[in-house]
């Protein structure tokens, strides 16, 4: 696990140091400082398993094994780009690694991921999706209508909702009263647990047992997963300055780096040595390099297709 | 050739559904009412005894987020037929129909497929009032990557349907509530319609009426009268809104150079604007008149029967279009209006006109 | 209580009896068996207090001083109706009783009251707002949206949902998992509370309680009141040989009717009498003749003025 | 009279805010981010220190249920302005919109009055997407009940804008994002124009070109170009597109018999395709060619830089449809488009155009 967060924390700062370029024409939200949820569900899937996203996609989609090259070249534009550049950063999708889709309207996926749910119960696979959404799609009715209906037909389905504190620049608080988040979950009949969403091992726990519960036909899971969004809501740079939030409340969850947690604890352990890391970062930042290059070598689409594909 | 029976519409869809989740093993249908003792008008009465409720699935009263679960199960390779009882109930989930469902194929390059159809029906009569009888069709025809249909014979409505349904894109099957008590020659067995363009229900060389869905009939009856009295509509059921394929109605507006086209819905943004706009760009030099549009006046739908007496469009506002395109007699037009008026027997405007009960 | 128990009875099934006369020509939703909430939570009101309600609205919009006449002249589609014929019976409002509107849509009404809950907020008035919402209508993402708003910010408003156990002819557990109903309140932060919706005074001691709360700044309530439609969902008749409800179900129903508990309690204990009741029942039947008489002497919209009022 | 500063149409919307939240005691402002540090692209930043959070409402993500909230307070006598980042989120709320809010006064026969004013962004560049970008004015406008304002200049962003607020119906305000940039000159103070008809911004008898929103830059930049070749464009704003009053237009088509309709959201069912078919039904002799619509295709917008160049019309389009009507010489349009080419100074089409900072 401590492998696939480092992976995916290098491409996003990568990301984030060439966004400047402007050669990644479409805005990006990165899921630095939330790399644990992603990792910790994903490794808690098989193959055939669903996932779906949303806005901030990149770590989902990357964990569950959507093709790295792709993704950035979705980023540039380009023909190669996972939607051959039609969709940009909020659309990606892996059909052979199971991410169905990512939505960039709040709480669109959720559904979506719910039906591929009853696909798998009407196809009596032993498949499982997960829907990863935002704290604030729970504010969306949409959330409600289609965890009430994973509950009434026990789908095998998890809701992963990664409370992160903020809608943009807007608090949780300032958007949902006060009282205990689960009780969204567990109001409609869902298997309903609260965890630390920057200990991968927490996450995949609890991601385990309620992929469990779905595979076994138990029904649908919702899990929460308390993290924090290290740069802006959009775009590659850090706003602590804007003072939507505060600079120690920051700190306080920079202090929790999800990586930084689970390096110490095998280090500590003896499960890697600093030079296991080094290596691993090493590899992976010369991956992320040649995925780069690979994409921007790509073509930019052939204008003279942009009409095609309307219908199937 | 299968043998053709002469059953209403209502009964043709509920042939087609049956016939479509015998032939598609991945279709279902899906809606609230589907599965319970009304069985949406009778429209898919039986269907949950003979193919189970996992089949034939109840749903809670979501339209958005169950729409999204259609669209998502449609991703995975099903092919769900969702059903609203009125097209008004369909405002709630126009966020998944228009950027899920209608965007997914394009924006993956045509890596994914949303074989989705969904039945709303529009309602009209008794009462209905503003929130129960909307027509809607530009709503969606104005969506690229959804197909809108709009069918007005029983013939259709099973071909048709098992059409939309068999298509991999998401397809808007809207039906006029009056339309199910139509009757019609409808053949037996498995037979999916393309879902392609209109088509010439009359022929006539003096003018070209253009009508969808309910005022087909009322633009039939209104063709008749005229026929007799020496002036020959070419009528065409437009059946599909989106693609618009106007190709034929445009060659029928170059011999007539005369055009009346009639909206189910409200005129203004109606389709008829679209295909009067369309003709006008490429037919210009043919018309030797200004085209009439007819439609529904721009306001709500009233309830009471004094008001929805004048709120809907018939045969005789289509008669009187084509006189004045025409320049018929003031007796032709007067006779014209008492034949179509009679047809109605009398019937209160809130209730099904008897005399287009069929087959035609 | 009783009185206006019985005289919302006597004038729904007026309303029964007359409508195969064909001259109520608009889809009608009797509320018969369903009293008791209606009653029991306008009690609770106060002049300036305002409700809103759904399709199924003569009984909160009577229970809360609706015009009787203005109702049934709009049944019948009359220009003295409360809309002038143009809304028909699922759009009932009386501004000068306090009925803001009833809407046909599932769900639609139930913001509309959180929303008058703002402006008495807003206005800092000393009002409650109550939205009255079937069973169905929790499973539209609407109610979420509009209790977790009202929760936020603490709005005098009280959401009084009559769970009649079906949406037509479906069933409650063939549409909502198994769980406490009550939860979908606690879960948004309201004040939730159960009750038998069929015992007048537990409903209005309730609602006393959530009006009370509601006034003195202490946010929403959810009552959740279980009660039982007698007749067919849409239309006059009885349509228990449908068999989407057993008989016995609706006889275990019927004995609970909400007046005939009450009239045995008031006579035992001497508070009203038999020769009471039938002169309140003969009062409300005169009453609601002479308003049938009056509505259907009023004159049908005159169709000039069809295309009239479009725009403020 | 106040005097007039040059000033941004973000700018402009910022004042029109403050001055109606001052004006109507009863008006408050309600959206995603109205009260955080982005202010909604800035039109919105430092109205909560003013007016406080009672009345620059900050509001949980769930735009049907805040729009019915929004709703229900103005039928209470409150004003709301409701702000959506993107016309697309508003798919959301249509139920709302078309239903509780365009339906009330009529419903209740003129008892209700829903004073609401709806924002909506249209996004516009840098890969916005299939999702993020669209224009969706047809849905709207296609609505009895809801007025519909698509203002251009600075001065129409305030002045329109204060009208909308001032209004007692529901009024969908669609500004699009290119727009705020421009500058223009605005009076100071409290000044709301009438949400009337369209305003001619360019003179010129050869032929009639109406644009709304965002093209009415390009429709003005092509009028220049083509001014200068003696191909002289009589050349509206069109404003309001509900209710859509075309007398002026229809005159100016009389007078020049050709028409050119530019809008901003797709071509099909566009607003054009109604301004079409008016003009043909009412000014079908005046009409020399055939009238020439430009919209976006029929797809959605793509994400990528390369895709987009090709989906948005601009002024060279608009430049060729008048060539052909008014059969410019090839020499002319040559320089013409070269002429509106060098303006965009070799911007990507991803950008805003910088040359349309104005004011013009
Ligand atoms: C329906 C809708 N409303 C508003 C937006 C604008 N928007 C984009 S991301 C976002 C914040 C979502 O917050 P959350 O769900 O907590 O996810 P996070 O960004 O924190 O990962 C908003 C409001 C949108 N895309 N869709
Ligand atoms: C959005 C929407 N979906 C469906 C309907 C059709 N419909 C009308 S009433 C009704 C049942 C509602 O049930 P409930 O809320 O429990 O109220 P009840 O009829 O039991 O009083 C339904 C589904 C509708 N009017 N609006
Ligand atoms: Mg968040
Ligand atoms: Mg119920």
């Amino acid at each position: 696990m401590l492998r696939d967060m480092l992976r995916i924390r290098v491409a996003e700062e990568e990301i984030a140091n060439r966004y400047s370029q402007q050669k990644m024409r479409c805005p990006v939200h990165l899921s630095i400082g939330q790399e644990a949820v992603a990792v910790g569900v994903s490794h808690a899937l098989q193959d055939g398993d669903q996932i779906v996203s949303t806005h901030r996609c990149h770590a989902h989609y990357l964990a569950k094994g959507g093709n790295l090259t792709a993704m950035l070249a979705e980023l540039l534009g380009k023909e190669t780009g996972c939607c051959g550049g039609r969709g940009g950063s909020m659309h990606l999708f892996d059909l052979a690694a199971g991410v169905l889709l990512s939505l960039p309207i709040v709480g669109a996926s959720i559904p979506v991921g719910v039906g591929a749910a009853l696909a798998f119960q009407q196809e009596q696979k032993p498949n499982v999706a997960v829907i990863y959404l935002g704290d604030a799609s729970l504010e969306e009715g949409v959330y409600h209508e289609s965890a009430n209906f994973a509950a009434l037909k026990k789908l095998p389905v998890i809701f992963v909702c990664e409370n992160n504190l903020y809608s943009v620049y807007t608090a949780l608080k300032d958007r949902q009263p006060s009282r205990v988040l689960t009780d969204l979950g567990s109001a409609h009949g869902l298997h309903a647990v609260h965890l630390d969403g920057n200990d991968v091992r927490a996450v995949n726990d609890a991601a385990a047992i309620a992929v469990n519960r779905a595979r076994s036909g138990d029904g649908p899971s919702f899990l929460l997963a308390d993290t924090y969004r290290w740069r802006e809501h959009c775009g590659p740079n850090y706003d602590n300055t804007l003072g939507y939030r505060t600079v120690a409340e920051f700190e306080h969850w920079r202090a929790r780096d999800p990586i930084a947690v689970l390096q110490r604890e095998l280090l500590s352990l003896g499960d890697v040595t600093e030079r296991d890391i080094e290596a691993m970062l090493a590899g992976f930042r010369s991956e992320v390099e040649a995925a780069f290059s690979a994409a921007e070598a790509a073509p930019m689409p052939n204008p003279v297709t942009v009409a095609r594909g309307i219908y199937a | 050739m299968p043998e053709a029976r002469v059953i209403t519409a209502g009964a043709a869809i509920r042939e087609a559904l049956d016939l479509a989740l015998d032939k598609h093993p991945e279709s279902y249908v899906m809606g609230e009412g589907v599965a319970d003792p009304g069985g949406i008008f009778g429209t898919t009465t039986g269907l949950v005894e003979k193919y189970g409720a996992s089949r034939v699935v109840e749903m809670p009263v979501a339209e958005n987020g169950l729409t999204g679960i259609a669209i998502g199960s449609a991703l995975m390779g099903r092919r769900p037929i969702m059903t609203h009882q009125r097209v008004d109930f369909a405002l709630l989930c126009l966020e998944q129909l228009f950027n899920t469902a209608a965007k997914s194929h394009y924006v993956t390059n045509g890596a994914h497929r949303v074989p989705m159809t969904v039945r709303l029906i529009i309602g009209r009569g008794w009462g209905q009032g503003p929130q129960h009888s909307q027509s809607l069709e530009t709503l969606f025809a104005y969506i690229p990557g959804l197909k809108v249909v709009m069918p007005s014979t029983p013939a259709d409505f099973k071909g048709l349907l098992l059409g939309a349904i068999a298509d991999d894109n998401p397809v808007i099957f809207l039906e006029h509530r009056w339309l199910h008590y139509v009757k019609g020659a409808v053949a037996e067995g498995y037979a999916a319609m393309a879902l392609d363009g209109p088509r010439r229900i009359h022929d006539g060389r003096d003018v070209t009426i253009v009508a969808s869905s309910y005022m087909t009939l009322e633009a039939r009856r209104a063709a008749v009268a005229l026929a007799s009295r020496g002036c020959h509509a070419d009528v065409f059921d437009l059946r599909m809104l989106r693609p618009l394929k106007l190709d034929e109605i445009i060659a029928s507006v170059r011999r007539t150079g005369k055009l009346v086209v009639c909206d189910t819905g409200w005129k203004i943004l109606g389709p008829g604007a679209e295909i009067v706009a369309q003709i006008v760009e490429q037919a210009f030099d043919a018309l030797k008149r200004a085209p009439i549009r007819l439609g529904l006046p721009d306001h709500p739908t009233p309830s009471s029967l004094a008001l929805a007496e004048v709120y809907y469009p018939d045969s005789t506002h289509i008669i009187d279009a084509v006189a004045g395109l025409c320049d018929l007699g003031e007796g032709d037009i007067t006779s014209a209006r008492q034949e179509v008026l009679d047809a109605r027997k009398g019937v209160p405007i809130d209730k099904p006109d008897p005399a287009f009960e069929g087959p035609f």
